[in-house]
Parts: structure tokens; C-alpha cells; sequence
């Protein structure tokens, strides 16, 4: 089956403080993957050097086939940053213009947008829910409606390969849900490959057929139908920790 | 026609300010978004080192000038990325290590009080050839920006995103920087620096303050940059001020008023709602 | 000439049957010399009111209108008023006289003058200027000091220039400005003759000066006098502390007891060096500019040249 | 003794370049953490309005230039709340306004070109009245500073925050722009307005490089102000340069260190990681 | 009973878009209530109110007795922003700097933390398990290392009364499971009062007893024993949504 991304013994350190190491993962095409992990066990990280933002001090990565060093291709990969809330507040900038902003590949310099591109704009919006804030500066939307644009706007360019680090975060549970039934939708029938960084393990085993646990340096790769939540939790967190959601 | 009309150095100024008044603001727009409104003081100031170089190295000052304002515009680009996160932080170093060089090589002798008439222009004193540099560099800036608006917009937003996007980041970087570089070197000295770096920020900041979109943004930034320089001139002309620091005042004051436009909007609606409430 | 009343254009009620000759300077000590060659008959403006620092000037559209309708333009040139060359432009293909003050005269390369003071050699300070090697002018930018106008000899033949521009405008006054030019001229030598004599007798090696900033060249030169300067031409140039050492140094092993500053300029050099050096500050007046105070008291280029004289002789007569 | 003491010149110069090389990093921290960088820059052109009114108005110029660089800093900060994500915009207006002021002051007449003489100083230029200027003012600065290191501390990371833990931030920012205002008009005539604004920068920037905590940003950033005093002294007599511009090359060039030392660290740590991985 | 926060009849509108209307609320102390809505129902909104960051155009609020207007005892109160992050990730401060900030008003000018102070800070690092990371820059954390940052900065002073907009966005299982049984213990044991925005209904309903509803430009108070996570979810966003956390 093709690789859509190939991590080969990998080793990364923030000046000394080695954060990954001989880390190895490989995610075929159609796989929803779920990378879980308590906070700074370097998922955020991982998701870094996927995208050529960080290099390793050893070892390779591939995506879609080619070294990520040279990769080229960007616009079939979509990308939500965990601090893609991290924006200049005051930026003037309409909802509509940052998701347009991501079909930069498919306009030449001095075309308007064209009809199926408005088209496409306003269906990932209708998919997030946020056809109606189209025309809204993005710095006078609430927390959750701007996670739910950079969503929009990963998904504007059909890409093949979708790695979002904590998307859902601060969205409200509806939102989710459809989230939830769009990632399905993309995965199953698009056979689009989703890579997803989560707190949530409980959905996230639901929702994924592969499980990234990552915690002291290294990865495990799981099947989610055979993960098991209590053992993990115990395994990561220590005994005495029962799993939050599953507790009422 | 009025008098005003009727002076050939009005009518050259009205159409050099015109040109001023739409390109500045227009590439004021990303500079200003990229937190980096000071630029045109900084290399203005890297250009009077540039002169005094020039005039030591015996090499015709413009050039050199020119040759420190670009190199300065990529040193910039550079410590930005040292200084991610205070990106006007690596313009205050570019200003100082500018006017450090300057005084050293003004001290070194040979230049004298002419050094700084590289750096002063009027907008008044422009002559037809002026007038046609200012036309050829307003229409490359103009199609460079149309071509690029799309990846610079993106860019200035979100670089991560953009290189995902596939932007071409550092080309585009690069090009801007020249771009803003060139403007700067060459339009000081034939409208003035004060005007050039003047025009890159204030009608930006009062098209902040009205527009709902970045497109609005720019429109309305171009629409007060213009005006600004017409009710400069006219008012320079009949109350007998100077015209580059006139312009600039009325560009301040259009926008105080949009700040004030804004702020009384808000009160209104605040007080309309307290009274249908 | 050049009395307080006369230079002050506007108390003289008009005279109706003239029409005054406008004449516009770029800055004062041609404002001074165009009101004394052309007196009553001329009305002179100076577009750099009462010598502002030149460099930020930017002339409003008021006075570039008015400049339109103007007869006569005198400026310095030599890249003094940076702003000329626009003016000039603008000027160009009218009908009006202009007068680049520094033509024809014989001009300090900006070369020589950067003294090297380890050699006091002072015989190449008569070597002749006519000798101008260097004729490319792409390269002309502020190659020469511009401060012309404190040599009275080039006084007299700028003021000589005016006079013949006014003659040319209004033939039917030729004689007015004659009279009033040869008498101008006639204090200019009786100036010239008193500098000389005043210093008179002082052996070559106590002919030095310190200054603050190096605007006298063309004085120190007539009267063969080796200038010193801190700082250079540009006024903002600070000065170095080799520098400073080296002319205290110097000041002591020539015996130097005084430094002239303007009045101007920034006095705190010369503060420094009087202190360092056990220097006597004494004012040389440039004339780039008058002060309120000299406005109000009625000084001219004249005055304030024999005030210059009298400090020269307290420094140099030992 | 070295020649370089012998002179009551420099041993004026080293005193007053310690004093500016402690106070100026010192408050500068807190300017570049609020992103205020060119601050320097900007008050020193409302000054050159101030002086140029005053001149007008027949005040003495040098506290019209105070009054004037204090309503500026006032100023800055209100824009500051209206560009609350773009502080550095505020400053960039506010040079704007102070240079189209200038010039119009300035053509008006009655200036002349002593204006500058009250805008620059030169280290080498103090004398003992002016040494006592600066040792008052940098008195006042550091008890300030000391009594406000905690307020300004929180509200440069976070104003809100600050003011729901207690901070009195209105207070404490007008009293830090009047602090800074202050310093800027009162020590760029002594010791130039090239030294002041630049050692409010540059061994901030090369502090930030090397600190590990806040505490030593301040440490390290006043200590390479220092250094970059008494070395740029040294070389400036030594090699006949002028001293200003020597001073901020070199913070300039240990800026440029600390850049190398943090790249060539990381360098060094990665080969390490990975000949032992 | 006390009452430690009042709002009556507030109406609150962005420009002229009215995100409260009419709206009113009573907290007593030592309750424990839960902010739930939709993204965009005006809860962090609610609690810039509160806070005296924005002011309503009608209607009045106190908090500890006090109108927010003229308040002046904020160090009485904890806070944890919604985006507390969003801070300069190059603002050279390490945590043990930014939680002591907090202490201003215990600190004199010219005083050093003293033994009891430093003490504190680490107590409160510990709660967030932080304590490893005290000469941490700030920057150099991961996002849910920063997030547990900002709620020990909250803890330092010993509020009365702490509002969270979405204190646990980002932080792991584990973390969250502690930061509940941190806020039980304050609660119940030492009767301080809570608010805070979640969008993770099932958690909070279980937690809390008040459960604030925003929605509609109202707000509807519930006892978190009767209120009803199922008819909430219908209500406000319509039927056919199931509580995703309840799903697997
Ligand atoms: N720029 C940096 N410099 C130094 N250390 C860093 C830096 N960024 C992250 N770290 C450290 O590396 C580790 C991994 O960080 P990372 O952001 O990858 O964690 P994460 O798994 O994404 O955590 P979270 O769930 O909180 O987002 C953490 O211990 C963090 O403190
Ligand atoms: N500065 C602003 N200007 C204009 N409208 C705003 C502004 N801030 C928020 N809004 C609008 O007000 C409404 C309420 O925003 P608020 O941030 O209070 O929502 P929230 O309930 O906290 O949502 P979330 O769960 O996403 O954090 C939203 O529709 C939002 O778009
Ligand atoms: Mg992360
Ligand atoms: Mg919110
Ligand atoms: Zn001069």
C-alpha cells in the first residue's frame, strides 16, 4: 500500500533536551491515525518535523514519497496548527479571504476568485458551520469560531493528507459531532489519510483505526480496535488514574 | 482655473503626490501588517550611511545608497527571524547600526554638509524626469503588488501557513524587501522622506480603522493616502506652509477623525441599544 | 551702506512711481549684499529665513509661486542649499537673472582642506586653485567648502555680479547701483585692508586657529591664517576624541590660547577644548545666519566682519 | 596611566557612558518587551518640534522639546489602545506627526540651524554640570525601576492579567512613558540621541540571546550595554573614530556574538545528539 | 447568603450585534457553577463583563459585593483567560516569574520573594504538576504545559473566587482528572467559589452544582442535579445530536 508518511528512526532534541528518540511511524493511505500522549511528550513537536518546520538531528521522513526536506507539494497536505489561534487579532481580514488565502496553488495572480472556488469556499464554511460569518473580520469571532475557520481552510484545497494538532479544541460539541461525521465522510469515502493529535483518547480510539502513543522519548504504534484505554492511561499516567470521561 | 492651477511646480506636485499617494500606502499595507511601520525611517537612515560611504569610496552616492538600503532591507529579513516574535525589534538594530556607520563615516571626513541633500527632496521641486522615475516605479510597484497580492496577503498573515500553502515565502520575501528598499532610496530624494515613510504608514492605519475586509483595507488606505495629499497641497498653498509636513498633518488628521468616527459609531449604538432595550 | 534702516526694507513708505525689483537669496549675507548694491530700489527676500538649518528646509508653495514673478535669484551653490537645484529648474527658460554666487571664484577643494595636521606646512595653503585637475563633474557633488562668503575680496565680486544683473533689469538705474556698489566695494577693501594690517606683523607660526566647525577657510586664507577645525564641514559630525586629543595637544605645542566657535553652532566643542586645553572661547561670526538679537541690534556682513577682526587680533597678536 | 585617562575628556566621556550603559538597557527592556523599539527615535523628532515651537513661541527650546516629547509619550500610549495588536504602529504615527510638525515649524522661520545643537550631544562633549544631569537622572530611573520592577514586569507580559492581580497599570505606564520621555529629551543633548535610543535596544536584543529568565535579561542586557560603552570608547580613541557610532558598533557586534554563540550552540548540541544517539 | 457575583439585566452588543440580552445571574459563595453554550453564545463575553474588561450597555453588575465598575480588590479573584496563551512565545520569562507576578500585592517594591512566597509558588506548581519546569522559559513549553501555567498563576493568591474560560483546552487526561480533584478540594474543603466556561457537558454537569445555559442572547440557570444533558443538547442545537462523549 502507498506510504503517505514514513518516519524513519528519528531523533530531535530542543537544545539539550532530547524530546524524541529513534522514533519510527509509518501511516498508509486511507489510515485515520490518532496520535495521543500527555502534554510535552512531544506530539506538537512531531507534528513539526512532519512538516519540515523543525529538521532531525537523525533520521529520515517521507511524506507522499518524497524527503520532506525537498517536498514540494504542500497544497495536498492540509494543516491546523495547535496555535493556529495564535493570530494578530487586529489583522483586517474577512473569514472568507483567510480560507480563500489557501487555494493560493489554484489562482493565477490576477484572477479573482472563480465561481467554483467561491463554491468550494462556502461549502468547507457550511461544513464548520460558519457560512453566515463569511464576511466577518476573523479577530471579532469567539475562540471556537476561529478554531473552526483554520478547519475550514485546512480543508479548502482537497488535500490528501490531513495532520491537525488538537483542531477541536474550544469547539463546542456539535460542532464536533459533524467534525467527527465530515472526518469519516473524508477518511471512507475520499480515502483521504488523517492524522490527528487529541487529549480526548476516548473518541479518539472510537474514531481512528490506528493509535500513536507517544510518552518518554519513544512512540508505540496500536491498533485502535485492540488499544486499550485503561491499560494505557495506567501505563502513562501511573495506577490510581481512571479514565475522566468515561467516570459519570 | 483656480490659481493653484496655474503654477507649473503645483501642477508637477499634484502629479508626483497623486503617484506617491497610491503606491506608498499600497505597499504601506503589508509593511504595516508585517509590524514593520518603521521601516522607512530605518532605511532612510541606512541610506545617509550608504551616501557618506558613496562619497568616501568615491562612488556615485546614489547607487551606494541604494546598495546599503537593499542590503539593510535583507538584514532585516534575516533578524526577523532571529527575533520572530519582536519582529520591530530587528528594525530599531538596523536604525542604530545605520546611523552608527553614518556618524563613523561622516567623521572619517571628505563628506560635508551636502550629504544630507541625498536624503531631502520637495514634493514641490519635482521636474518632469522626476516625475517619470516616480511613474516607472509606481507601475512596477503597482503589478508587483497585483501579482503578489494574493501570497503577500498570505504571507503577512500566516507565514507557517502560507509555506504550506505552497508560497513561495522566501522569493516572495526577498522581492518585497527589494521592492520596499528601492521605493524608499529612490523616492526620498525627490519628494522627500518624510513624505515616503509618512504615506507607508498613517492612511494605513485610519483604512484600519473603517474597513470590514483586507480588501477594504487596502482600498481605503489608497483613498486616504490620496486625499491626504491633495488637501496637503491645497492647504500648503494658500496658508503658505510647507508642503511635505502639510501633507503629513492632513493625513493625521483624517486619521484622528476615522478614529473618532469609529468611537462615536460605537457610542451611538451603545446608546441606541440602551434605549430600545 | 547697509545700515540698520536701510536694511530693513519695509519701514520706507512706498514709493508709487518705482516698481522695486524683486530679488530673491537664498540665504542672508546675500540678502545683505543684494539690499546694499540695489538699496531703495530693490525689494529682497530671503527664501531661508533668517538661515534655518538648511538642510531639513523645504520652501512652501507660497514662496515658490512668488519666486516666479521674481527678476533676480542669488544662491551660494557648492551644494549649500540642497534644495536649489529644484529652484533652479523651476526657474529655467523664465526671464530672470541668476546668480551662482560661487562661480568664478576660486575655490578650497574640500581635499585640502582636510588638514593633516602632522605637517604644518603652510606654503600649501598659497598654491594656486586655478590648477583644477579634477573636471569630471558627475563627480562635483560637495567637492568644494562652500563657505565663500567670508572672503571680503569674494564679497566684492559677487556684489559686483549683483550690481550687474540689477543693471541689466533696470538699465534706466544703472547709475544708482554703480554708486552703490563701488561704495560697498570701497568698504569691502577698507575691511580687507584692516584684517591685513590688524594682523599684521604675526609670524607665520602663530597664524593658527582653532574653530569649532570649519566654515573659515576662505578667510583664513586671504589672510593667511591656518585653520583648525574639530569638527568638518557638516555640522552634525561629531567630533572624535583622537581628534579632540590631538588639537589639545596641538593647541599646547603651539602655544594656542583661544577657540572660536559660532553662535550658531553647538558651543559645547569648544567649551570641552577650552577646558581641556586651557582654551579662551572667543565668537567668529560665519553670517550663515543672524540671530534675534543681531536682527534687532542692526548688524550686517560689515559689522560683524570687523567684530571678527578684533577677536582674530585678541587671539593671534600675542 | 594610559594616555586614554589623561584627558578630562574621556575620563567625563567614561563616567557619563557608564551611567547611560546601566540606565538605558535597564528601562530599554521593558520599551523592547512592549514593543516599543524606535521609541527613542520617534521622541527624538518631537523633540526637534518642540525645539523648532519653541523657537517660534520664544520659550526657552529645551523645555518646550520636554513638553513636547512628554505629550508624545502620552500619546503613543492612548494610540496604543487604539492599535492595541500593532503597538508599534502607534510609534510610527507619532513620527510622523513629529516630522511633518518639525518641518512646518521649521519653514516658518525664526529657527535656525542652532536646532540641531540642541538635538545633539557627544559623549565626548560632557562636561560636569551635564555629568551630574545624567547621574540624577539615572538615580531617579533605577529607584523607579527598582520600586516598579514587579507592575512593569506583569504588564509587559500581560496587561490584563496585570490588572486583575492588582497592578495600578494606568498609573504605573503613564509614570514609565514620563520616565521615558524624559530620559530620551533630557540625554540626547548630552550624550547624543544615537547613543540613547541605541543602548535602549541593541544589548537588549543581545540579552534576550543569552538569558535563560527575565531576571538576567536585565542582568545581561545592562552588562553588554556596558561593555559595548567602555569598549566603544577604547576603539573610538584609538582608531580616531566617532565615538557615538563606535559605541553602538559595538553592541552591534556583541549582538552579533551572542547570535553566533546561540546558532553555533545549537549546532554543536545537535552533532552531539547525534554522534551519541 | 453571600452573594459573590450579581449580575442583573445585563445587555451586552459588539457594534451592533447584541450577544446578551436582558440577561441575569446570582453566585453564592462556595457554589461551583458551570458556563455552557454553543461557540459564539457570548460566554467568555459574559465573563469580560464580569471582569470589567468590557461594560454592559444596561444593567448592573457586582461582584463580592462590590460594582465591578469601582472594584478594586481583584487580587480577591482568580483568573484564567481563554486566551491565556496567546502570549509572546519569545517573552524571556520563566514560569517561576510569571506565577510570582501574580503575587504583586503581597510583595513590597523593594523585597525579594520571601521563604513562605516561594513556598506557595511551588505548591501551586506542584497542583499542576509543573514544578519540574520552574526555570522554564515560558516559550519553551508545550501548549498544555503553558495552559497549566496560567491555572497555577490563578492559584498563587488564594482567591475567593475563580473564573476559568476554558481552563483545561490542551491539557491531558491525567492533568485534568488532578485539576478536578483540585477544585473539589477548594470548593468544598475551603469554600471557595468557582466559575467556569467548558464546552465538556458531561464533565461539568458532573463537577458542578449550577449549570449556566447561554444561547439565544439569554442565559438559563440549572441545578446541575436536574438539568438534563440530553434535552440541553436537543435545545440548543437542535435534535438529531447525540453527547458525543456519551457515544463509545
Ligand atoms: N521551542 C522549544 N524549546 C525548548 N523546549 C521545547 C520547545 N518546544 C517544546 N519544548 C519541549 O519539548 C517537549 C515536547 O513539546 P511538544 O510541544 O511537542 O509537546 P506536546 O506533546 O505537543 O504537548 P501538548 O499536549 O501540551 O501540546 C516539552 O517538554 C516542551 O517543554
Ligand atoms: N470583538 C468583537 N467584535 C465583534 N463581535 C465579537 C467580538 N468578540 C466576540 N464577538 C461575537 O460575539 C459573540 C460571542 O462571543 P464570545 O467570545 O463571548 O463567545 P463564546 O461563547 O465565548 O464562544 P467560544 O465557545 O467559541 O469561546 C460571537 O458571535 C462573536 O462572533
Ligand atoms: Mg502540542
Ligand atoms: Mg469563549
Ligand atoms: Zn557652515
Amino acid at each position: 500500500m502507498e506510504k503517505v508518511i514514513e518516519i524513519k528512526n528519528v531523533t530531535f532534541s530542543y537544545d539539550t533536551k532530547m524530546v524524541l528518540k529513534e522514533v519510527s511511524l509509518e501511516v498508509f493511505k486511507g489510515d485515520f491515525i490518532g496520535i495521543v500522549g500527555p502534554n510535552g511528550s512531544a506530539k506538537t513537536t512531531l507534528i513539526k518535523l512532519l512538516l519540515g518546520i523543525l529538521e532531525p538531528q537523525q533520521g529520515s521522513i517521507q511524506l507522499l514519497g518524497q524527503a520532506v526536506k525537498s517536498f514540494d507539494q504542500w497544497h495536498r497536505i492540509g494543516y491546523i496548527a495547535q496555535k493556529a489561534r495564535d493570530i494578530n487579532a487586529g489583522f483586517p481580514a474577512t473569514v472568507e479571504e483567510i480560507v480563500a488565502a489557501n487555494l493560493y496553488m489554484q489562482t493565477k495572480p490576477f484572477k479573482f476568485l472563480n465561481k467554483e472556488q467561491r463554491e468550494k469556499i462556502d461549502e468547507v464554511l457550511s461544513i464548520v458551520d460558519m457560512v453566515d460569518y463569511k464576511k466577518r473580520l476573523i479577530g471579532s469571532l469567539s475562540g471556537g469560531q476561529q478554531q473552526r475557520v483554520f478547519i475550514a481552510r485546512a480543508l479548502v484545497n482537497n488535500p490528501e493528507l490531513i495532520i491537525m494538532d488538537e483542531p477541536l479544541v474550544g469547539v463546542d460539541v456539535a460542532s464536533q459531532e459533524k467534525f467527527y461525521g465530515l472526518m469519516a465522510l473524508l477518511n471512507k469515502s475520499l480515502g483521504i489519510t488523517l492524522a490527528m493529535v487529541s487529549h480526548d483518547i476516548g473518541v479518539i480510539t472510537d474514531k481512528t483505526n490506528k493509535v500513536a502513543c507517544l510518552g518518554n522519548q519513544s512512540l508505540f504504534l496500536h491498533d485502535s480496535k485492540s488499544f486499550n484505554q485503561t491499560d494505557y492511561i495506567k501505563q502513562v499516567y501511573g495506577e490510581g488514574i481512571s479514565l475522566l470521561h468515561h467516570q459519570h | 482655473m483656480p490659481e493653484i492651477f496655474t503654477y507649473g511646480f503645483m501642477q508637477r506636485a499634484f502629479i508626483a503626490g497623486a503617484i506617491i499617494g497610491v503606491i506608498c500606502p499600497a505597499i504601506g499595507v503589508f509593511i504595516v501588517l508585517r509590524r514593520l511601520s518603521m521601516i522607512g525611517d530605518t532605511l532612510s537612515h541606512v541610506a545617509l550611511a550608504g551616501v557618506a560611504a558613496g562619497m568616501l569610496g568615491s562612488i556615485y552616492p546614489i547607487y551606494s545608497a541604494l546598495a546599503f538600503s537593499i542590503a539593510a532591507a535583507l538584514g532585516i529579513e534575516k533578524l526577523r527571524q532571529e527575533f520572530k516574535d519582536y519582529a520591530e525589534l530587528s528594525i530599531a538594530i538596523m536604525l542604530s547600526a545605520g546611523i552608527g556607520l553614518a556618524t563613523i563615516f561622516i567623521s572619517m571626513g571628505k563628506s560635508n554638509s551636502s550629504i544630507f541633500s541625498y536624503l531631502f527632496g520637495s514634493i514641490t521641486l519635482v521636474n518632469l524626469q522626476d516625475i517619470r522615475t516616480v511613474a516607472i516605479l509606481g507601475l512596477i510597484i503597482m503589478v508587483s503588488l497585483i501579482f503578489l497580492y494574493r501570497s503577500l496577503f498570505y504571507i503577512t498573515f500566516d507565514e507557517e501557513a502560507a509555506r504550506l500553502a505552497g508560497v513561495p515565502i522566501k522569493r516572495v520575501s526577498l522581492y518585497f524587501n527589494i521592492l520596499v528598499a528601492m521605493t524608499i532610496a529612490v523616492s526620498m530624494r525627490i519628494v522627500g522622506i518624510l513624505l515616503v515613510s509618512s504615506m507607508m504608514v498613517v492612511p494605513v492605519a485610519a483604512g484600519m480603522q473603517v474597513a470590514k475586509s483586507f480588501k477594504q483595507t487596502m482600498i481605503y488606505s489608497v483613498l486616504f493616502g490620496l486625499v491626504a495629499v491633495l488637501m496637503g497641497l491645497f492647504i500648503s498653498f494658500y496658508w503658505d506652509l510647507a508642503p511635505g509636513g502639510t501633507i503629513v498633518l492632513s493625513g493625521i488628521f483624517i486619521l484622528i477623525s476615522t478614529l473618532l468616527f469609529k468611537n462615536i459609531k460605537l457610542k451611538v449604538t451603545a446608546n441606541h441599544i440602551k434605549a430600545t432595550a | 551702506s547697509g545700515q540698520p534702516a536701510e536694511s530693513d526694507g519695509v519701514d520706507h513708505p512706498p514709493e508709487p512711481q518705482v516698481e522695486k525689483i524683486k530679488v530673491f537669496t537664498s540665504f542672508y549675507p546675500y540678502y545683505d549684499f543684494a539690499l546694499t548694491v540695489g538699496g531703495e530700489l530693490v525689494e529682497v527676500t530671503s527664501i531661508v529665513p533668517a538661515s534655518t538649518e538648511p538642510h531639513s528646509f523645504e520652501p512652501t508653495p507660497r514662496i515658490l509661486a512668488e519666486l516666479e514673478k521674481a527678476e533676480v535669484f542669488i544662491y551660494n551653490g557648492l551644494e549649500f542649499e540642497p534644495w536649489v537645484d529644484g529652484v533652479l529648474e523651476l526657474l529655467s527658460g523664465k526671464d530672470i537673472k541668476i546668480i551662482n554666487a560661487s562661480e568664478g571664484l576660486d575655490l578650497i577643494s574640500l581635499e585640502d582642506h582636510d588638514h593633516d595636521h602632522d605637517d604644518h606646512d603652510h606654503d600649501d595653503h598659497d598654491h594656486d586653485h586655478d590648477e583644477d585637475e579634477d573636471e569630471d563633474h558627475d563627480h562635483h557633488h560637495g567637492e568644494f567648502d562652500p563657505h565663500i562668503w567670508l572672503d571680503p575680496m569674494n564679497a566684492a565680486k559677487i556684489a559686483e555680479r549683483i550690481k550687474d544683473a540689477l543693471s541689466t533689469v533696470s538699465s534706466d538705474n544703472t547709475d544708482v547701483f554703480e554708486e552703490n556698489y563701488s561704495s560697498f566695494k570701497a568698504q569691502l577693501e577698507e575691511l580687507d585692508v584692516a584684517f591685513s594690517k590688524e594682523l599684521e606683523g604675526i609670524p607665520s607660526e602663530d597664524r593658527k586657529i582653532i574653530v569649532s566647525h570649519s566654515a573659515f577657510a576662505y578667510l583664513a586664507r586671504r589672510y593667511g591664517i591656518e585653520e583648525i577645525s574639530v569638527a568638518g564641514t557638516s555640522p552634525h559630525a561629531e567630533p572624535t576624541p583622537a581628534k579632540l586629543a590631538e588639537l589639545s595637544k596641538l593647541a599646547k605645542a603651539y602655544n594656542i590660547k583661544h577657540i572660536f566657535f559660532e553662535v550658531l553652532a553647538n558651543p559645547k566643542t569648544a567649551e570641552v577644548l577650552s577646558k581641556e586645553a586651557n582654551l579662551e572661547p572667543l565668537v567668529l561670526y560665519n553670517m550663515e545666519g543672524l540671530t534675534d538679537e543681531q536682527q534687532r541690534t542692526g548688524e550686517d556682513y560689515i559689522s560683524l566682519m570687523y567684530k571678527n577682526i578684533e577677536s582674530l587680533k585678541k587671539a593671534l597678536v600675542k
